[in-house]
Formats: structure tokens, C-alpha cells, sequence
């Protein structure tokens, strides 16, 4: 599936990893400032490795010494920011359905009325960003990037900003989304039990580095 | 108090004189005076700022309008103001494209030439109002119509003319002789149109020195300074 | 009004309506050019655009009237090939406005795209947004601010445009003498105030009117882009 | 260069400096007047502002001529009460400069202060910061590529200025004969077109050293505020 | 201490809430989007209640029906952000002392050092805020707040993107400050373990209300 090895350097931050990752879920832990985000960045394909590979199936996606570099917008990845970054001009309708609606139908792979139910935000589509909770926030950008039906993806603390309940509902969500869409993710949190349920393996991000798998949790767990 | 050195005279004078007043001034220099400060502009111009109190000792207009202008408004010593230079009305066609003319009613002016005629704004400024009334005597406006491109002074319709964007215009004989790449056609009878004269006169609050700069403007050495550039030196 | 009046009236409004329209897509496309890429010569482009304000305007005129005049090698070939003459026209006088007015339209559009916050770009990028789409869809519309200021001080410059004009096209009735040249002539005889006077409040009036159009255009966008919104959601202190 | 040359080159570079630096502080108060606070008559002022452009510069530097000449009733004013008389001298090159470089400094300063992000300034608010403090710390220096961009059109405009400065102040050689006025008396001469190309390099000259501090200063604020790094924080792509 | 009575109403959201609160840390939970980060701009000064009163002390702060508002920086309350809106034009440094430097010594309730120390951001002061995790810009945030000495701090979600390690770190300093400086706390959170740990009593917002306390909890808990 999903295999890496590269380094990126910014300022006296170093991140130097490499994985091969099965599908399924894959959650990312580690310290504040420990590069989580940067390596979701780089798989993303919005920060460019100084060195190394990044390779999805038999696709080479970024190869520096063979200068390789597979933009963003050809790589049919989702992101979720851990700030959002949804478009400030658009309601939260045109921000759900900015990737969605570009996707030929047979590439669907959630609904919009599906995704809207699940993440409670059918009540906001005709509101602008600004006007939104901090919450409500996260769950439009995780729902924008789940009706992009990318073929992986990112996610960025995606629910730390929401109450028991809601997690208790998208958890659920993304462990169906997982299983019957088969999109592969790679989770990055903080919240232990959310890897717990979710994940299949979880990787430890220390200091720039990305440590050997630390568990393997079986599926159901 | 006794009057300190001499102060240099601040002449406020139409654009077209700009290079006859230039040599003159360096000739007063010469003569041992200080550098006169010359500022040119439209006469227009010149005369709203000489009502306004603009420090200027001598003004010399285009024509008689703005002098008069002053006159009314009490700005200028009336006594002083004399007409001292003449102008010719000429016809111009651009270097190499010139073609001729008869300069009398009758003659098919339209066909004389291709494009366009180019003259300050017709009946504004000041060339412009000759060229209109020359143009009337010759019964040339009419044919004319609707090719007849105004600008705003005569170097704008001296420059399109130079260019050959103008098949003709018509201009002082004064600025036809500055450039190079123009040809004289011909110049218009002086009957066709009123005299084109450049009134000079001090200010009301001129400078002493005011008046034996304007006398030197008058004076034989001066005259010839003035013709050799294209202009008239009417005899008083 | 004379018909002379309402004949310059509406040769300023189209003058000016024109040369904004004609200024827009160059100036959106070098702003972003300049904004977003770096590349050697990009500091001699970004002085050429300055240009035509440096210098009094009868300089960029003449120059216009060298090289797209009749006789002029591009006025020349655009006959020749698309049968355009500008040289004497009111398309002239058009372009003399876009040359004067391009760079008061270009600063507004690079700020605009400079204080956008890229990461916005980014975002669309990974839902798979090319780069046209991008920006068509978050750059442009977030930079609709940028574009009005920029379209609003174009169209007042081209109101107000004179000297160019002038010693590109001349002042020909009903083709090239707009506002300011009509007013310009009035200055030369001395009882032209009055009219140079009234001209002067028809410019206004048309200035004004395009401040109301970008006023309701620039209320629209702002309730579009929610720089209101940021604003509701906190206070009005 | 000759010794009329090098003053009309100083007195432009003087001339231009100070428009900008009179315009300044006003543009910084007006842009935030009109962008911050509603107030009736907001769009009057507005309108006004923008009212210089609109028209022929000679109609501003007639109007100039008639408040602040020697008998205008300002410029008496001014003279008794400051001994400062513009009439005539370079100041008055830098009013009619200032004037009609006015609303293009304006503008870009208020596009600045409209995309500056409310909530930073609420934020400065509950840190214990007075409205003056946080303008001076957060909207000021956040709104600082507005601040330059106004003052790079604000100069060019001010070197090319020509209109308004020849109808106000006339063209005295050493006191009000900037460049562009200097490139005029060179047209009335004989092979003047040489002489006036030599200016108008020294103008373009003048405004590259321009745009190079600006480019300078650009740079410094860009990376004062950061936007350069939220690029490197995001992307090369 | 604190108390209020006011009502709000922004589109379809209207917030109603009344409390008063003695000294200590209030947590406050409830669902998201239910007002609770309103309920903060409104105690800030950041918004204008429709009507009602705010009371510090026996200081009307608010009171609409006497046109009484006090303008947000002179009431002296801190207040850290969802999202943090840290100053991205000034150094790590100067985002944290913009408060404290301006005041007088005497009303330092914190060092520099102290802050920098417990939340370990020492390492990041040269930085700007553009160049930060999200964990450390949030830890910023709540230094900037801190370091102001407020009499009153409200805090919004101030430990949602960090760690555990960090989070175990953290929770007991700001344990440390209620106690050592007595500055009352308003604590917005979705996190139980961070209110049974931190807070004195907890009140439940939703759907814009403030319920009335649901816990007293001991101070020690
Ligand atoms: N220009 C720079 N110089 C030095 N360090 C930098 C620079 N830019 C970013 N960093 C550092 O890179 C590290 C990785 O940041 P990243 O956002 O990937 O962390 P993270 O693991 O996502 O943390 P968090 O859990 O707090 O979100 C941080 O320590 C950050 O301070
Ligand atoms: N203009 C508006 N019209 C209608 N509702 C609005 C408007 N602006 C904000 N709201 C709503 O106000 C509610 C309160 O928002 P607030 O940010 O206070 O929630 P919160 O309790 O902090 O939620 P979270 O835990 O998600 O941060 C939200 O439901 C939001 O959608
Ligand atoms: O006033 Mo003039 O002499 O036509 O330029
Ligand atoms: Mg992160
Ligand atoms: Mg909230």
C-alpha cells in the first residue's frame, strides 16, 4: 500500500521516516511538536522530502533522485487539517462538496446525505465558516475530506475539538467507513482510545522520526 | 533701505517662446545681469496664475485674449504693454509628403493631401483660433470637416505632423522652423486671419529691473534674436 | 446639457469602462505572475508596469503615437492583420487610458493575492483541485477585494486621464474629447470656467456612480468572502 | 548631466519624498476611518477622496491656485498665521503632488486594513491593549504591505505628476520645474527630444531606486509578518 | 465574584445565561456548538450582550439597560482561544509578553521563566507562530493568557491538541495557579478527566443555556 522513506529539514527540525503501511487504519502518536503534522504534509504532497520516496501501491509518487514529484491535486489524498482550512467565501455546503461534486459518480463512495446525518451538520450548509463552533469547524472539514473519497487518508487530530458524545457517534462512523470502503487512513492523535477502536497498527512519532510499529491491535479491539 | 544687489527678473511666458526667450535671457546674462527665471506654460495658465499673485515681474502672452485678461482685472502696468512680436500662419506636411498649394478660395484643399490636418483645438487655442479663421476666409473648413484633429498647444500638432500621422497641419511658422521634419507648404496670407502678436507687459507689482529687461527686450539685439527663430518685430 | 456635453459624457463612460475592461485579465495575470513566482527579471517587469506613472504623461502618449500610430510598426501590422486603427479613434484614447491606468490597477490586485493565506490554496489542492481551478475557485474570488480597489482607482484614472490622451489621439469632437479634454480646451478662454465648471460636476457624477456600483459590489463580495462575518461573530465593541 | 538637470532630478526626488510623506499619515487615519467605523456620510468622503483623480490635474491645480495662491483665502491665512506661503515654491509642488497622489495611497491601505483579521485585534484587546495601542502594534504592522504599496503609487504618481503642479505652481526653474515639467519646456525647443529622453531616464532612474527601497522594505515586512513563512510552512509545491 | 444574567442572539443561536460564580476553577462542558465559546467572547467583551448585566465583583462590567459596557482591555480578564490567534507577526517572545510587559511589576502574578518552564516552549521564543505545531502554538496561547495575570482567566479548550505527557504536566500547574495566585477560571473543555482534576463546580451548557451546577467537586478530587 503506502511505503516511504524520506527526509525533510526546516529550520533545525528534522523528519526522517520510513514505513510500509498495510491498509486499514494506521494511527500516528507522539509529542507536541514531534513532526505528526509535517509527515502528513509531506504524504500529502504539500511539503516537497529534501530526499527519499513516497510510493502508493506500485505508484511513485515522489522519487527526488529521479525527480519524481506527483502534485497534491493528482494524488486523490484527503486531508483534515488539524486547523480545518475551510474556505472562508463558501458555505459549508460548497465546502463539503468542493471534491465531491468534481468526482465522477461511480468514485463515490459516501453520500452527502449519509456524511451530513453522521457528523450532525446538515443544520449548517447554508452558514459561511466564521459563524461556526470550533466543532462544528472540525466536522465539516473531516466531512469534506471523507466526500472526496480519496484513495487514503490523512487525518489530523480530527475530532479534538468535540464533545464525548459526537466522538462516541464518528468513531463508529470511520470504523464503518473503514470497513466498507476499504480507504486506507493514517489517524494522527493524542486521544489513546480513539487509536484503540480504530486502529490496526499505531506508529510512534518521536523527534522527527518515525519509530518501528509499536502495536498491533487487532481489529476488533 | 538702499536696494540690494540685483534681483534676476521673473518672466512668466507663452510656451512658443520658449527658445527665442531662453537665447535672449542668456544675452541679458552676458550683459552682466543675473540669470533671468523664465516659466513657461499656456498662456492661459500663465495669466490665472499672474491674477492669482504669482511672483512674475513680465508677462508675455500667445495672444491678446488673456493679456487683455489681466488688464481688466488690473494686474498688469497698462502703460507698459506693447505688442512686441508677430507670428506667421503656416502650412506644414511631413518631411518628404510635402505637396502644394494655392493659398486662396477655390483651391480643392481636400484632395490636396491624405489624412488628417492637425492644429491646436480649433477656435481655442490660440493657434488654433487662426487656423479656424484662416481656414473660414479660404472657405477650407468645409471641405475640411471632420479631419481637422485639435490639441491642445502647438507642439502636439507639430509632433503628429512629424510623425506623419498628419498629412498636414498648420502651425506658427515660428515652430515649423524648430523641427526637421516638417515642410512648409506655405504660409497664409496675413489677411486671412487676425495679426498674431505676443503682448508683453510688466506686472503690477513688477521689479525695478522688470523695466530695463523688457527695454532690452525691445532692443535692436534682441530683435534679431526674435527673427532668427521665425518671428515678426513689428515696427512701433 | 449641450449635445456636445452629453457626447462627452458618454465618450468618458466608455473611455473608462473600456480601459478597465481591457486592463483586468493582463493585470489579474501579471499580479499573480509577480506574486507567486519568482523568477530572474521579475524586479525589471514589476518596474516596467510602474512606468507609465513615472513619467508626465505626454511621454507614454508619445510613445503610444511611435509605435501605434498610423505610421507606427505596431499600428501598421494591426491594420494590416485586423484591420484595427487606433491611432485618432476613441479605441485610442482607450488605450491611452489602460497604459496610464494598468499599474494603479495592478498593486491593489497583488496585495490582495499576497495577504491571502496560501494554505488556503494548498487545501484545495488536496481535494484535487488543478491549479487553474484553484485558483478560479479560492485565489480569485478571495482576492475580490484587491480586484474592486484595483478597478475603482483604474476607472477614476481613466476618468481623469488627460495628458496621454491627448498627445496620443488628439482632441477630436465625438471620437477622442472626453471629460477632461473638453475641460481642458474650456481653460484656454477666458469665460470657459462656467463650462469647465459644469464638465467638472459631470465627471463627478460618473466617478460617483462607479463608487456606488463598487460600493454595492465590494458589499456583496465582503458578505460573500465573511470579512462580515468575522466582524459579527466578534463584536462590535 | 547639466546643472538644470541635476536640481530638476533633486527637486523631483524632494518633491516626490515629501508628497509621500505628507500623504501618509492622513491616508492612514482616512483608510481607517472609512473602513472601520460606519458613519453617515461615509460615502461622501469617500467619493471625495477619490475626487482628484477624476478630474484634468489642471482642475485640482486651478482649484489649489485659487484656495492657496498668495490671494486665495487659505493661502493668506496660512502666510499671516504660519508664514508659510506654497504659492509658487516647491511646497506647493509637493500640495499639488500630494493631492493628486492622495486616493491612490488611500486605497491600498484600506484593502490592507480589510483583510487584517478582526479577531487579532480582539485578541490584542483582551491582553489589556487600548484601541490606540492595538492599532499601533497589530493593525499597523499587519497592514504594512498596504502601507508600502500605497507609498509606491504615491511616489510614481508624485514623479509623473504634472497637471496640477504646472497649473498650480507654474514652471520655475530650481523652485517648481520638477522633471516632468522640465521634459515640457524641452518639447518647445529645437532637438529638445534628446534632452527630454535624458530626463525622463533620470525619472525612470529615480523611481527604480524607489521601487528598489520598496522591494527592500517589502521583503523586511514580508518576513515580519510572516507570510513568507506560512509559503515555507506550507510548500514549494 | 463573577456573575451575569444576559441574553444573546446571533442568527438562529440564541444564548441565555445566567450564573454566579464564586472563586475557583467553573468548568464548564456541553455538546458543540452549544455556546460555550460565545458565553467567553461575552464575559471577554468581545460581544455585546443584547441585554442583562456582567458583574466582577461589585464592578458593573455590562449592564445594557444603563448603557453600561466596559470596552475588553480594561476589564483584565484573559481569555485563550479555540484556535489560539496568536499575533503571526510577532516572535513566540513577543506574543507572550505583549500583555505582561505593560504591567506593573507588582501585578506579575507569573515569571517568564516559570511559564516558559512549565509549558516548555523556551526552545520556540525566536520563532513566529506560522513555524509552530499545533500543540505548541496552543501552548503559547495559554502562556500569553497566563502571563497577562488576568483577574479572571477563561479558557477554550486551552489542552485540546497536546499529549498526555503534556497534558499530566500542565493540569498541575494550572492546579498550581488557582491555588498559589488565586486568579478564578472559567475552563470550557470535553475532557472529564481535565474538569474532575481542575475544577471547583461544572456547569453544563446547551443549546445556548447554562444549566444550572451540575457537581460540586472537592477541591482535591
Ligand atoms: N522553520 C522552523 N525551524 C525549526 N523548527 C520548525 C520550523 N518550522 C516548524 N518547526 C518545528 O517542526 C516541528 C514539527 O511540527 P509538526 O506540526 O509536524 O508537529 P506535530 O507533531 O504535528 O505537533 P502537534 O501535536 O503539536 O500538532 C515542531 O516542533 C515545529 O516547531
Ligand atoms: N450567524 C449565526 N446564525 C446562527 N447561528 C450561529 C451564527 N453564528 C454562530 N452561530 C452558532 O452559535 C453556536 C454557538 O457557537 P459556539 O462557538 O459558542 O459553540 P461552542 O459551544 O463553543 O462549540 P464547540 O464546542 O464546537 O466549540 C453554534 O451552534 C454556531 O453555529
Ligand atoms: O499658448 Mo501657446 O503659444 O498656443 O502654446
Ligand atoms: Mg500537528
Ligand atoms: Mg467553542
Amino acid at each position: 500500500m503506502l511505503s516511504f522513506d524520506f527526509a525533510y529539514a526546516r529550520g533545525s527540525f528534522h523528519l526522517d521516516a520510513r514505513a510500509e503501511l498495510a491498509g486499514g487504519v494506521t494511527g500516528i502518536c507522539g509529542p507536541s511538536g514531534s513532526g505528526k503534522s509535517t509527515l502528513l504534509l509531506l504524504i500529502a504532497g504539500l511539503l516537497k522530502p529534501q530526499s527519499g520516496q513516497l510510493r502508493m501501491d506500485d505508484e511513485v509518487l515522489v522519487d527526488r533522485a529521479r525527480r519524481v514529484f506527483v502534485p497534491a491535486w493528482q494524488r486523490h489524498f484527503g486531508l483534515v487539517f488539524q486547523d480545518g482550512q475551510l474556505f472562508p467565501h463558501l458555505s459549508v455546503r460548497d465546502n463539503l462538496l468542493y471534491g465531491h461534486a468534481r468526482l465522477p459518480p461511480e468514485r463515490r463512495l459516501l453520500t452527502f446525505d449519509t456524511v451530513l446525518q453522521l457528523l450532525e451538520i446538515g443544520h449548517l450548509l447554508e452558514r459561511r465558516p466564521a459563524l461556526l463552533s470550533g466543532g462544528e469547524r472540525q466536522r465539516v472539514a473531516l466531512g469534506r475530506a471523507l466526500l472526496y473519497s480519496p484513495r487514503l487518508l490523512l487525518l489530523d487530530e480530527p475530532l479534538s475539538s468535540l464533545d464525548e458524545r459526537l466522538k462516541q457517534q464518528i468513531l463508529p462512523f470511520l470504523k464503518r467507513v473503514k470497513d466498507e470502503t476499504r480507504i486506507p487512513m493514517l489517524y494522527v492523535t493524542h486521544a489513546r482510545a480513539e487509536v484503540e477502536f480504530l486502529a490496526d497498527r499505531v506508529l510512534l512519532m518521536e523527534r522527527g522520526r518515525l519509530g518501528d510499529e509499536t502495536a498491533r491491535i487487532p481489529a476488533n479491539a | 533701505a538702499a536696494p540690494a544687489t540685483e534681483q534676476p527678473v521673473r518672466v512668466f511666458a507663452a510656451a512658443s517662446l520658449t527658445d527665442a526667450l531662453n537665447e535672449v535671457a542668456s544675452q541679458w546674462k552676458r550683459a552682466g545681469h543675473p540669470q533671468p527665471s523664465l516659466a513657461f506654460g499656456a498662456s492661459s495658465a500663465l495669466a490665472k496664475q499672474v491674477e492669482a499673485g504669482a511672483p512674475a515681474d513680465l508677462y508675455a502672452s500667445a495672444d491678446l485674449k488673456w493679456m487683455d485678461y489681466l488688464d481688466q482685472r488690473g494686474r498688469i502696468d497698462s502703460a507698459t504693454r506693447a505688442n512686441l512680436l508677430g507670428n506667421t500662419l503656416v502650412l506644414i506636411a511631413p518631411a518628404g509628403k510635402a505637396f502644394k498649394a494655392r493659398m486662396q478660395p477655390g483651391f480643392a484643399i481636400a484632395a490636396a493631401f491624405k489624412g488628417k490636418l492637425c492644429t491646436g483645438e480649433p477656435g481655442v487655442v490660440p493657434v488654433g483660433i487662426y487656423a479656424k479663421q484662416a481656414l473660414e476666409h479660404l472657405r477650407w473648413w468645409q471641405p475640411l470637416q471632420g479631419r481637422i484633429v485639435g490639441t491642445d498647444d502647438v507642439r502636439t500638432a507639430l509632433a503628429f505632423v512629424e510623425r506623419g500621422e498628419c498629412g498636414a497641419g498648420i502651425v506658427y511658422a515660428t515652430d515649423a522652423r524648430i523641427s526637421g521634419a516638417v515642410a512648409t507648404v506655405a504660409a497664409f496670407p496675413a489677411q486671412t486671419h487676425a495679426p498674431i502678436v505676443y503682448p508683453f507687459a510688466l506686472t503690477r507689482d513688477a521689479r525695478p529691473e522688470a523695466a530695463a529687461f523688457l527695454r532690452f527686450l525691445r532692443s535692436p539685439q534682441a530683435a534679431a534674436i526674435f527673427r532668427r527663430h521665425g518671428f515678426t518685430v513689428p515696427k512701433d | 446639457m449641450s449635445p456636445e456635453e452629453t457626447q462627452a459624457l458618454w465618450l468618458s463612460a466608455k473611455v473608462a469602462l473600456c480601459a478597465t475592461a481591457v486592463c483586468l485579465p493582463p493585470a489579474i495575470a501579471l499580479a499573480w505572475w509577480l506574486e507567486r513566482r519568482r523568477f530572474p527579471g521579475r524586479f525589471l517587469i514589476d518596474a516596467l508596469v510602474q512606468l507609465p506613472m513615472v513619467l508626465p504623461p505626454v511621454v507614454p502618449g508619445y510613445l503610444l503615437l511611435l509605435l501605434l500610430g498610423t505610421q507606427g510598426p505596431l499600428g501598421r501590422w494591426l491594420e494590416a492583420t485586423f484591420g484595427i486603427v487606433v491611432a485618432f479613434t476613441w479605441k485610442g484614447a482607450v488605450l491611452a487610458s489602460a497604459v496610464m491606468a494598468f499599474p494603479l490597477m495592478v498593486q491593489p490586485i497583488r496585495l490582495a493575492f499576497r495577504l491571502i493565506d496560501a494554505r488556503l490554496e494548498h487545501a484545495a489542492a488536496t481535494l484535487g483541485a488543478r491549479p487553474w481551478r484553484v485558483f478560479a475557485t479560492i485565489t480569485l474570488p478571495l482576492a475580490m477585494p484587491g480586484l474592486i480597489a484595483g478597478c475603482v482607482l483604474c476607472f477614476s484614472r481613466s476618468l481623469g486621464e488627460f495628458g496621454a490622451t491627448m498627445a496620443f489621439v488628439g482632441n477630436i469632437p465625438g471620437e477622442t474629447r472626453t471629460l477632461p479634454l473638453a475641460i481642458y480646451s474650456l481653460t484656454h478662454v477666458p469665460d470657459g470656467e462656467a463650462g469647465a465648471m459644469r464638465l467638472a460636476l459631470l465627471s463627478i457624477a460618473l466617478a460617483v456612480a462607479a463608487l456606488l456600483v463598487s460600493h454595492w459590489l465590494g458589499a456583496r463580495a465582503e458578505r460573500r468572502l465573511g470579512f462580515s462575518d468575522h466582524r459579527a461573530a466578534h463584536a462590535e465593541l
